[in-house]
């Protein structure tokens, strides 16, 4: 088998995919606080925006987002007098981070709701701003508390980034599509991508549960 | 023009309103494909999940390293796998069949965790209660534990039929007519975009707008008195 | 885009749709093709020193030039009256004929488009590609035509009868026939559908964003310049292309195509 | 119970232990934490295994059925039929909480014992009404107190009608005041009907009023057994009088 | 607190209120559960809202400000320099769990008094070493048993500095081994410190010791009031009494 002469190639696309997948999952990270914090945030339209966003993230398909941006966006654009015709890799770190951001939303909510009211109350006896409680006694304690949520978001965004192949961005599942258009061979290409999927998934994990303990670390009993 | 409806483009008011009746052919397919996939998922889902509760870990053990494989690769991927893989191997479905069998092969990974998570949150106690009052393995299973575990399954198993209504777009790219597929293909021809792939957001939202609620009635209507949920 | 922009840039972007021999990248990620071959040359002609490809499926080609992602597409996109409405064109490079691909034998002896308008058999075509336009017209029904998303998906489609047809340019078929070794085959006997009285012949050229008249210009000069040397007509043997393919693209103009 | 042992993993719970409970007899088992206790009556209900020796239950093996003459292990058609001689009581109660306290206890006797619908019924009242249950027939268990709970699971293992009563610490889940309530009902059980019962306790006086014969397990063997009077008063082993005397002294203070 | 009344929904908590502390007393209230004694001391600390009264703290009032010669709500700035004045010791400690003792006793100076991390440091050394907790500064509080955590609490309240400080039942979330070493923090602070202290315990021999002046709370209004030696020996109403009676008799015997 020439299966040799498919890996340079398919390294080539998972360099692509790993990028695209840490930038899409630390821009993500951004979305989901600032959605989140947004929707408890006690400004109307604060609150309104996020809860749209949220909504209409949720509420559509990855897909379909990522071919509006990059197909309807530009339009849209010429209308309103703007450029807004974004490379394929903006338009697809976009549309995955806007995705985990919507689903991080919920995460980051329910997390910093779950901080215990005493904490806020001591917080408030240590004469505190709610802004002050807010960013260094309850958004700390809950991030261990979300770090299972975003693991699995993460591996999921992972496995997303598969989609902007059809946009033309030269990721994994791109190149495998161009290795096989050459070599006709299904099994060997697509055996061989759906194990790699799997080894940069279970890294992924494994990284991912590194961070949860780092950031849980105070969490440790013992002495 | 594409199932024999013609559009026109004198305004984008006008061409949305000409394009709709065709996007909602593809809807249709839409939704076929997620009934048919949430069917394929909930069925694998079961298979998964009882063998992953084997106590042989020879079958067990490779069950659940297979669910970890399937929650870990992309859906389209396993699509491609399918659809240009089993041919090679003499099976050949229909790209319809094969789309739905994608979903449902994917789905199932999670589902069985729904399955598995629901079954283990009734206690120990109930089978040991209902083996000293002698009752049957089976009836056990069917009367004592499927009554109380169904409250708790069903809802998470509702939640991913919305999920799967949300990738179904992806089996766009074996040939599926459905909602994305036909809205790309009058941008194709007319070169406009943006129309056609704002209906199909917006078809979108209200779509899984209107699933997540009957998930919600249904998740209300499900005889629960008595069961503790949580 | 601005032609003088490019040359500052020193880099031109030309797309290509993966379409072998039109216009695809190899294993090791190098351009190959009729419709890049020629632009090489051209590039080197116009004085810009480097190449930026992109590649894209079919039906992106013509909204990734509206969006500039790109200056000019290499896929020897077939020179038609409704996308002259959408991009510019160059005079034609290349001309080709139609052709069918089948399964191997001919089971359901198909020998023309023409065949799927009576019959019950599907006919698969690549989404974007103007077989779409030809099926219309010879009255074949919507739900007869399977859309795939690029050529190396056809020899599957086939094989397994998913559809018992791929119509494409010869030239596509042929290399399609070629690669799945003996598992597919290029229809006999194929007949030229024939829409508003005449045989289907396309004519492929480069094509351009609306505002890039000046690249256009500059492409026409160097083109008809290559057209009448020896290497040009080597390219275009070296992918297959009869003599007649070669001689039929000097029969028309682009003014002549676009309007129909 | 000959020569019982039963092991989990590398741990020897019980310890070629042997155990006699007559015909009628009223006997309670008492010991420290984790001294097997719980496991002998699980053995005997047959929801652990064992892993060397015989018991009998009724004249009969219970995890051996005898072919040829030879002891084999017991096969489910034989274990079913052993259970029927039994019926247990569990500390957590473990009723179903998706029936009513009704189908509780006629579940068991319809579709276990065939009895018709309208037979199973007047059974169920028959017994919710001895443990004083009967006003709440039409309520989930979440409805009930721990108290009422328990007494529907006494209900509902009568319904079947045991010869053997198996009781695992049956108020120790409850709140103190809701103890009262459930011993009595046993205490009537005890009085009554003439059920061989087994009972875990750690409600000393209760155990001395209606026991036969008290047990004390330590560590997998039986230490001691005599009449509560004997027992409570003037134990014979060093082991037990310390843990009666811990026992009382901890529990009296509280 | 001058006829203050705090309501939850229906129920009136504290009922036409009237109390006063002196600066550098310390007083200690004491009463059954739910007579409101928690309730008076998140009123001072601003946890709790008032529905009427008035409350003067260091001669100014807390819930209100006075505009014009008027009194109107007080603004979020006044409360804020209000509390300035307070420190809170809470029966759960409320430690913030994911910094360490350190930087939970420098966090609150640093970022809310504006100290340099420096002089934040200095502080945080002094106090911590009052309650002896000066080992254990880069430990996490789950590190820590329930004693020591309670003890870095009362150095994090007292690094604000605070003129007045209030403490929640401090000690009856510990194991009683523990008990001893708050209390001797507490008590240390009494006296070497010129603290105004509101304590709130059920440690009544401790009360007896290091209190001025001794509160009976009941039903949200003050019933008694008088130094220890006096109300512990000779009660003037008869609730405090029977409170009293019931304590020691419940506390003693346990
Ligand atoms: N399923 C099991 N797996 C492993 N060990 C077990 C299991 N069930 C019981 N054990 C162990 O067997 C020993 C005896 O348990 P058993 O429940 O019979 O004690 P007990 O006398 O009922 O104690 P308690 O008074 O706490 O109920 C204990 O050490 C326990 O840890
Ligand atoms: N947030 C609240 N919502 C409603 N009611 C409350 C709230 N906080 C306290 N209460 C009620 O106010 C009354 C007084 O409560 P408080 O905590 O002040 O009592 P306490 O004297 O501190 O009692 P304890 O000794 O149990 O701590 C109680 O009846 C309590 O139920
Ligand atoms: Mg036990
Ligand atoms: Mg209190």
């Amino acid at each position: 088998m020439d299966w040799l002469s498919y890996l340079n190639p398919l390294m080539e696309g998972a360099w692509v995919t790993i990028r695209l997948a840490l930038y899409s999952t630390l821009l993500g990270a951004v979305f989901s606080f600032l959605f989140g914090i947004g929707r408890l945030s006690r400004s109307l339209p604060c609150r309104w925006t996020s809860i749209a966003l949220i909504e209409v993230f949720r509420g559509t398909s990855l897909l379909v987002q990522l071919f509006w941006l990059f197909f309807a966006l530009p339009v849209l654009g010429q209308a309103l007098g703007m450029d807004l015709r974004l490379p394929p890799v903006v338009a697809g770190t976009l549309a995955l981070s806007l995705n985990i951001g919507a689903y991080g939303a919920e995460v980051v909510r329910g997390a910093i709701q779950a901080v215990p009211r005493s904490q806020h109350e001591a917080a408030k006896a240590l004469d505190f701003t709610p802004r002050q409680t807010m960013w260094r006694i309850a958004i700390p304690q809950a991030i261990p508390e979300m770090m299972p949520s975003f693991c699995n978001l993460a591996v999921q965004n992972l496995k997303d980034t598969a989609l902007v192949s059809l946009i033309g961005l030269g990721d994994l599942a791109f190149q495998a599509e161009r290795v096989r258009n050459f070599t006709q061979d299904s099994v060997g290409v697509y055996t061989l991508l759906l194990l790699m999927y799997f080894g940069m998934a279970l890294v992924l994990a494994g990284l991912m549960r590194l961070l949860e303990t780092h950031v849980g670390r105070w969490r440790a009993r013992g002495v | 023009m594409l199932f024999g409806i013609e559009w026109n483009t004198a305004n984008d008011w006008v061409f949305a309103w000409s394009i709709l009746p065709i996007l909602l052919r593809g809807l249709v397919v839409t939704i076929e494909a997620t009934l048919l996939g949430f069917v394929v998922g909930a069925a694998l889902g079961l298979v998964l999940a009882a063998l992953k509760s084997v106590r042989i870990r020879l079958i067990s053990w490779p069950a659940r390293v297979f669910t970890e494989f399937l929650r870990d690769t992309p859906l389209l991927v396993q699509l491609f796998f399918l659809y240009y893989v089993l041919p090679e191997y003499g099976l050949v479905l229909p790209a319809f069949l094969t789309g739905a069998l994608a979903l449902g092969v994917q789905y199932s990974a999670y589902m069985s965790e729904v399955y598995r998570a629901g079954l283990e949150s009734i206690t120990r106690g109930q089978t040991e209660a209902a083996r000293a009052l002698d009752i049957s393995p089976l009836r056990t299973f069917t009367v004592i534990i499927l009554p109380q575990a169904i409250p708790r399954i069903v809802p998470a198993l509702g939640n991913y039929l919305v999920s799967i209504m949300k990738d179904v777009p992806v089996l766009s790219v074996v040939s599926i007519l459905e909602m994305l597929n036909v809205a790309r293909i009058i941008g194709d021809r007319s070169f406009n975009y943006m129309v056609p792939l704002t209906l199909v957001g917006a078809l979108y939202l209200i779509l899984t707008l209107i699933a997540s609620a009957g998930v919600r009635i249904l998740d209300e209507r499900l005889p629960k008195r008595g069961i503790p949920l949580h | 885009a601005d032609l003088d922009a490019i040359r500052d840039r020193g880099t031109l972007r030309v797309a290509v749709a993966n379409e072998i021999p039109y216009g695809y990248m190899d294993l090791k990620g190098e351009a190959k093709g009729v419709g890049p071959d020629v632009a090489k040359h051209i590039a080197k002609a116009l004085g810009i020193g480097k190449i930026e490809w992109t590649t894209t499926a079919f039906g992106s080609l013509i909204p990734g030039l509206q969006a500039d992602r790109y200056d000019m597409v290499a896929a020897e996109m077939a020179i038609l009256p409704q996308r002259c409405k959408q991009v510019l064109y160059s005079e034609p490079n290349s001309s080709y004929g139609e052709g069918l691909l089948v399964a191997k034998g001919n089971p359901k002896n198909l020998h023309g488009y023409e065949s799927f308008a009576n019959s019950g058999g599907k006919i698969a075509i690549m989404a974007g590609a103007d077989q779409l336009e030809i099926l219309q017209a010879l009255k074949v029904p919507a739900d007869r035509i399977v859309t795939i998303a690029n050529n190396a998906d056809a020899i599957s489609t086939v094989t397994t009868g998913r559809a018992d047809g791929y119509a494409a340019t010869s030239l596509t078929v042929g290399e399609l026939a070629a690669k799945s070794k003996g598992k597919t085959e290029v229809a006999s006997d194929f007949k030229d559908p024939v829409v508003d009285g005449q045989a289907v012949r396309s004519w492929g050229g480069f094509a351009f964003s609306k505002d890039s008249g000046a690249l256009r210009d500059a492409v026409n000069k160097e083109l008809a310049k290559f057209k009448k040397t020896d290497d040009w007509k080597k390219i275009m043997s070296g992918y297959g292309f009869s003599a007649e393919d070669a001689s039929q693209s000097f029969e028309r103009s682009t003014a002549q195509l676009c309007a129909g | 119970m000959d020569q019982v042992v039963k092991r989990f993993g590398d741990a020897t719970v019980l310890d070629h232990l042997d155990f006699q409970v007559a015909k009628g007899e009223k006997v309670t088992i008492i010991g420290p934490s984790g001294s097997g206790k719980s496991t002998v009556l699980r053995i005997l209900m047959t929801l652990e295994t064992i892993d060397e020796g015989l018991i009998h239950v009724a004249g009969k093996p219970l995890w051996h059925e005898y072919r040829d003459g030879r002891p084999v292990p017991a096969s489910e058609s034989h274990l079913r039929a052993m259970r029927k001689e039994m019926g247990m009581v569990f500390q957590q109660f473990n009723l179903f909480p998706h029936m009513t306290v009704r189908r509780n206890v006629t579940e068991s006797p319809v579709h276990v014992l065939g009895l018709s619908k309208a037979e199973a019924d007047r059974r169920a009242h028959e017994y919710l009404d001895l443990v004083g249950m009967i006003d709440h027939a039409d309520k989930f268990p979440s409805q009930l107190s721990g108290g009422q709970q328990q007494r529907v699971a006494i209900a509902r293992a009568l319904a079947m009608r045991p010869n053997i009563m198996l009781f695992d610490e049956p108020t120790s889940a409850l709140d103190p005041e809701l103890v009262g309530e459930v011993l009595t009902v046993i205490r009537r059980l005890s009085e009554e009907h003439d059920l061989t019962m087994l009972l875990v306790t750690h409600e000393m006086e209760f155990a001395r009023q209606i026991s036969d014969r008290v047990c004390f397990f330590d560590k997998g063997v039986v230490v001691e057994q005599a009449p509560p009077e004997i027992m409570f008063t003037e134990p014979r082993e060093d082991r037990t009088r310390e843990f009666l005397k811990t026992f009382i002294d901890t529990r009296q203070g509280g």
